[in-house]
């Protein structure tokens, strides 16, 4: 009973949106689904959608691990205050996000004037598209690190240090295989905002064809040249990419699961 | 290569935890420290290893001021409580840790894990990951990695609080051959005391972050030097005769209390008590009486057949013969 | 300071403030500094024209029926996912963080074009006399599926440690079902399902991507708070874009800030502290 | 802290234009119907230049609502060229950013609008709500579709159209009974509107794809390229209102840009080429109404007696104030609508 709610809730709120993209991509035939894939202005989205996606996730893994590491491992005055701050992207509006970087960037705003000055151009422009999709996945990594390190102590870590290792190694070779499961979860989750975002990036594209536009803008663009089997497809490809990423989470998921339940195993024989 | 602790001090948020704490730990002895839980045990063990500063004191091992050494190069060896084994390495990567760090040729390390799993009489589990161990053996494994590198003192904290009763009573055994083997200075923290009197050459008692009292085992057991250490010993207080005008406390522990039959026509001689309940525990029987003066409660421990041969039941009057007794004034031991 | 012994305080410190500071600290002082331009009536009345309050109406009041919504079938589908086994059980639990992989923009295309009257869904629906798409349900309908995961996400671990001996404890003491659930599960369900609410809540409220298409954006009626913002900029209003700005992050703060607060009652009730 | 700012954009501009660009590149800036026809003009107007000074020139296009582009122009972005809906949006570039001169309009022929358009209405085949001018707009029963005037070019137009309609049929009464009869009319006609799209495009595709609302109001270009898709045109059909407004559609050269760029003289070029019998033949194609008046002769367009935005409020400036910006009479008409819908 309970699971069948579960499941015809679940059914109407994910399966059927998740079939009718695959749906609407397909109706016109394989085909027409790759030759819609390879128009130069949709390629090179997926090439720029990729591109943002490669630069901003290794500065994330980069912040998330440092960020997770202090929230972890110290105390400190303004720590929570610190957590809430490092937290707000993720509930910022997108369309605030975007703003945030005009006001910034944009001609009229805070630094508007020092970049003309100096010939640089960030709003409306690839380096826009990248900050501002940095912003939006800033917290993911940290947010995934920082539990796992509070549950699994740090008496491991202070093994190693007793045994004589220095505080990179121990890092390398301790904690980073101990977390690593949940650092892949945390870049995954944000590989797939970043491939996926579309109000922030929206805000600040130009949405100028085949230089500023990201796969979901292309998607919007192709929807309004009333070119559906073109939409459908690069949404499809979207769906793809989301699909890969939920099989990639599933993965590390169990790794991640495997430690935990044995050790309940030990705690109720 | 002696453990020296000066004047040790550390707070949490202005909370002491450790006051002033000053003790010796003899080399190539098996020292103990124990308290109750939140006694700082723990915390100082922590300050030794270098895993946390001191606000104030000093540290020398081997006669060398650690205090500001950072915790890779004070050459001690921790067994944590909980193992703290690398759960993504084999029990040989685990044990060969220390000896990788420090570079050592790779025949050598090889030969030293070998060396260690034998020590700890485990050398069929070398391929192992921790989570397939039973809780003895990744101890076991524990103390092997601690020990790997020739730490100059192996700190243990609550080594064998994870165990169930049997498994502990081995390992005491087999760390007592192990220490004989390897003659390693090493602390003990632990909050049992039958623990450390019978695995420790010397006992250090912390009670509230202090230093309680130091000495041989027998001697701390036999001569607790306050009464907050004699309770924490197990024994119970009991009012004792005043002492030129001031109270006295004896403490008696349950097993040295003898009892015999109250002798019907005279109950104003020696010190009677009313038999609560009694419960054979195995071989022992534990006694709740209730003294017939003053109605205070005293724990009485004797063997089965001194029970039987008593004959006593619930509502019984009995003569108490307490064998030894530790009696204070105030705070002071007479 | 730090009292841990552990290394790396300075360098995570440095990374940390760094990349907050200028990645997220300084946008919003630009946002403020923006702000800061407008007068206090002028901020009263860009922020409590008609419009924009019922902008509000329809983002706070759509985001908070989704949310409900998601806290109810949430708490079922995380129960189902913990203590059932059945076949497909790892295929559900997989699916259920698909909003969180799929963009919003295509789950909008998507929701747009099943809910639409001659869409697969909203034809039945329009016989029905239920229109979904270009309405206030068409909204609810698109942060039901965005929001669907935080609910489920945040409840799952703490029901998987939730120890069966308490419930079973109960049932001895002779509890029924109905009691075991609302007086032992429930209660420490309480905080992780709040958080999970939370959650959900702050995402929809903010939610741009996948409303845009399914909402009739007509003013004072299915206009949600972001698509004012997109439209004040366009209209180079950037005070009022700002202003506007200025309420939803002030909302996801303090969302943000009851969230870790409902989080840190959470593990002082379950005594992890 | 703007030190690392800096040169982390200094990095990140270098990677974004690391890209390669050795041929010029012209950037136009454009408003949503416009996606086709600068395809084609793009095109011949590349392949011209190739032919005449023997070398590339990359064109590239934004698409979106007019007052959207103005205001990524306006924040940054690069365009070297726009063409837009509206001269308010251009106007704007002049005077908030004086990224042009005030006046831009006397630069090129034709207050530089090179075409011009017109409002019509498409309906489903067969006419089965018989909707024939704007007056049946209002009626009851009927569903509207139009985009939203705040954010769209195009729906300014036709509330504009529709506003004119109103005020000059009818009694002839003094000038504020002519407005509020004209109020009155706007509020039942958005009373109609079930779904107010944010651009032209996304109105269409609510129409002929979802199939929502009776009647689309919408550009005449627009319409007729719904009518001339093989898939939907066939269930559509075009009607003529009685009169409705004349849109010019203006170009100008973003001098600051161009200067920015060195693209000053194809940016020229370009704009130039727009009133060549060449691109008003492709504008023709596309269903934009061109100002040669031999090619306009050439090609069918329907009869429609248009106003122009000046005679209908006197200039777009006062348009704007009057009818749309925050205050103005349509928000007016839709605190009507909404307090009716209640």
């Amino acid at each position: 009973m309970l699971i069948g709610i579960a499941l015809a809730f679940l059914g109407i709120f994910l399966l059927v949106p998740l079939g009718a993209v695959f749906v609407f991509a397909f109706r016109a035939g394989v085909g027409a689904w790759f030759a819609a894939l390879l128009q130069p202005d949709t390629v090179h989205a997926i090439q720029l959608t990729l591109f943002v996606a490669v630069v901003v996730i290794p500065v994330n893994v980069v912040f998330g691990v440092a960020a997770a590491w202090l929230l972890a491992r110290f105390s400190f005055p303004g720590k929570g205050l610190l957590l809430s701050v490092v937290d707000l992207p993720f509930s910022v509006s997108p369309i605030v996000a975007g703003l945030l970087f005009v006001l910034l960037f944009g001609r009229g705003g805070v630094f508007g004037a020092l970049l003309e000055a100096h010939g640089l151009r960030l709003i409306y422009a690839v380096p826009g598209i990248v900050l501002t999709t940095w912003f939006v996945t800033l917290p993911f990594v940290a947010r995934e690190l920082l539990p796992v390190l509070q549950a699994q102590g740090c008496a491991e870590e202070e093994a190693a240090y007793t045994l004589g290792a220095g505080a990179w190694r121990t890092f390398f070779v301790v904690t980073l295989p101990k977390v690593r499961w949940a650092l892949c979860y945390g870049v995954v989750l944000s590989n797939a905002r970043a491939l996926g975002e579309f109000g922030a990036v929206s805000v600040v594209s130009g949405h100028i064809r085949g230089v500023t536009s990201t796969m979901p803008l292309q998607a919007e663009i192709l929807y309004n040249q009333y070119d559906f089997v073109g939409c459908w497809s690069v949404a499809s490809a979207l769906t793809l990419f989301a699909l890969i990423t939920l099989v990639i989470k599933k993965v590390a998921e169990h790794h991640c699961e495997r430690p935990r339940l044995r050790r309940s195993e030990r705690q109720h024989p | 290569m002696s453990v020296d602790v000066v004047d040790l001090e550390k707070s949490y948020d202005t909370a002491p935890i450790v006051r002033r704490v000053s003790f010796s730990a003899p080399t190539a002895a098996i020292t103990a420290l124990i308290g109750p839980s939140g006694s700082g045990k723990t915390t100082l063990l922590r300050l030794i290893a270098g895993l946390e500063i001191a606000d104030k004191g000093r540290i020398l091992i081997a006669g060398r001021d650690v205090t500001t050494t950072t915790v890779q190069c004070r050459g001690i060896g921790l067994v944590f409580q909980g193992y703290a084994l690398f759960p993504h390495l084999s029990v040989e990567d685990n044990i060969a840790f220390g000896l990788r760090v420090r570079k050592q040729p790779r025949e050598q390390i090889e030969a030293r894990v070998t060396e260690m799993l034998r020590l700890v009489q485990l050398e069929h589990l070398r391929r192992r990951r921790p989570a397939d161990l039973s809780g003895g053996q990744r101890q076991r494994i524990a103390f092997a990695r601690a020990l790997a590198t020739e730490p100059a003192v192996l700190l243990l904290d609550e080594p064998f609080g994870a165990l169930d009763a049997r498994v502990r009573a081995e390992l005491r055994e087999w760390l007592t051959h192990l220490h004989e083997e390897t003659r390693t200075t090493t602390l003990l923290v632990t909050h049992d005391q039958d623990e450390a009197l019978e695995v420790s050459q010397h006992v250090v008692v912390l009670l509230d972050g202090e230093v309680a009292q130091m000495g041989a085992p027998q001697e701390v057991y036999d001569e607790p030097a306050t009464p907050a250490t004699a309770s924490f010993l197990g024994a119970s207080p009991l009012k004792a005769p005043s002492v030129g005008g001031r109270d006295a406390v004896a403490f008696v522990r349950p097993a040295d209390v003898r009892l015999t039959r109250a002798p019907l026509d005279d109950v104003s001689a020696g010190r009677f008590g009313t038999v609560e309940r009694s419960k054979i525990v195995g071989a022992r029987v534990k006694l709740v009486l209730r003294l017939v003066q003053g109605g205070e409660r005293v724990d009485v421990d004797v063997g089965r057949d001194e029970f039987e041969a008593l004959g006593a039941r619930a509502g019984d009057v009995v003569v108490l013969d307490v064998r030894n007794a530790r009696v204070f004034l105030g705070d002071y031991a007479i | 300071m730090a009292s841990r012994r552990a290394p790396g305080f300075a360098l995570s410190l440095g990374i940390t403030l760094a990349v907050t500071g200028a990645m997220i600290v300084v946008p919003l002082l630009a946002l403020i500094r923006s702000a800061s331009a407008i007068s206090f009536d002028d901020f009263i009345n860009l922020t409590m024209s008609p419009r924009a309050l019922a902008s509000y109406r329809l983002s706070f009041g759509a985001a908070a029926v989704a949310a409900v919504v998601n806290a109810l079938f949430g708490l079922v589908t995380a129960w189902v996912l913990v203590r059932y086994r059945f076949p497909g059980r790892a295929l559900v639990d997989a699916l259920v963080d698909l909003p969180f992989a799929l963009p919003t923009a295509v789950a909008g295309l998507a929701l747009c074009a099943l809910y639409a009257k001659t869409g697969p869904l909203g034809a039945p629906l329009a016989r029905a006399g239920l229109d979904v798409a270009f309405t206030p349900i068409g909204v609810v309908v698109a942060l039901t599926f965005i929001g669907l995961p935080f609910v489920v996400r945040t409840l799952q671990p703490v029901l998987e440690q939730l120890d069966v001996g308490v419930e079973e404890a109960a049932a001895l003491l002779g509890a029924s079902r109905r009691q075991i659930f609302a007086r032992v599960v429930l209660p420490a369900l309480l905080p992780a399902w709040l958080t999970g609410f939370t959650l959900a809540l702050a995402r929809g409220i903010g939610e741009y991507g996948s409303v845009v298409f399914i909402a009739g954006n007509m003013p004072l009626s299915t206009e949600v708070t972001p698509l004012l913002i997109v439209t004040r900029l366009e209209q180079y209003d950037v005070a009022g874009a700002t202003a506007l700005a200025l309420v939803m992050l002030a909302a996801s703060f303090a969302l943000l800030l009851a969230g870790n607060l409902l989080q840190r009652w959470g593990a002082r009730r379950l005594g992890i502290a | 802290m703007r030190a690392v700012l800096f040169s982390l954009a200094g990095c990140l501009s270098w990677l974004s234009c690391s890209s390669g660009t050795s041929t010029p590149t012209l950037l136009n800036v454009s408003f949503d119907p416009t996606r086709e026809l600068y395809d084609d003009v793009n095109a011949a107007f590349s392949q011209k230049w190739q032919r005449e000074h023997g070398s590339a020139v990359t064109l590239r296009q934004s698409h979106g609502g007019s007052g959207k582009q103005a205001r990524a122009v306006l924040d940054g972005l690069e365009a070297d060229v726009v063409t837009l809906a509206l001269s308010l949006d251009i106007d704007v570039l002049a005077t908030q950013a004086q990224l042009l001169p005030v006046d831009w309009q006397g630069r090129l022929p034709d207050h530089s609008a090179p075409f011009s358009s017109t409002i019509v209405f498409l309906v489903r085949a067969g006419n089965p709500k018989a909707i024939h001018d704007w007056g049946d707009l209002s009626r009851a029963g009927i569903a509207v579709i139009a985009p939203n005037p705040k954010t769209s070019g195009g729906a300014r137009l036709v509330t504009l159209a529709a506003w004119d309609h109103a005020r000059r049929s009818g009694p002839a009464v003094d000038d504020a009974e002519r407005d509020a009869r004209a109020a009155a009319f706007l509020t039942r006609l958005y009373r109609n509107v079930p779904v107010l799209d944010t651009g032209a495009r996304a109105a269409a595709t609510t129409f002929a794809e979802r199939g929502i609302g009776d009647v689309l109001v919408s550009w005449e270009s627009d319409a007729r390229l719904l009518l001339a898709r093989p898939d939907i045109g066939k269930d559509l059909e075009l009607v003529m209102p009685s009169s409705s407004i004349r849109a010019d559609l203006p170009v100008a050269v973003i001098d600051k840009n161009v200067d920015l760029h060195g693209t000053r003289a194809i940016a020229e070029a370009y704009v130039a080429f727009l009133y060549s019998p060449e691109a008003q033949a492709i504008a023709a194609r596309h269903h934009y109404r061109p100002t040669n008046p031999e090619i306009l002769a050439g090609s069918v367009f329907p009869d429609v007696a248009q106003r122009s935005v000046d005679e209908i409020a006197g200039s777009w400036r006062e348009a704007q104030q009057r009818f749309f910006d925050d205050g103005g009479v349509f928000d007016q008409i839709f605190l009507d609508v909404a307090r009716a819908s209640r």
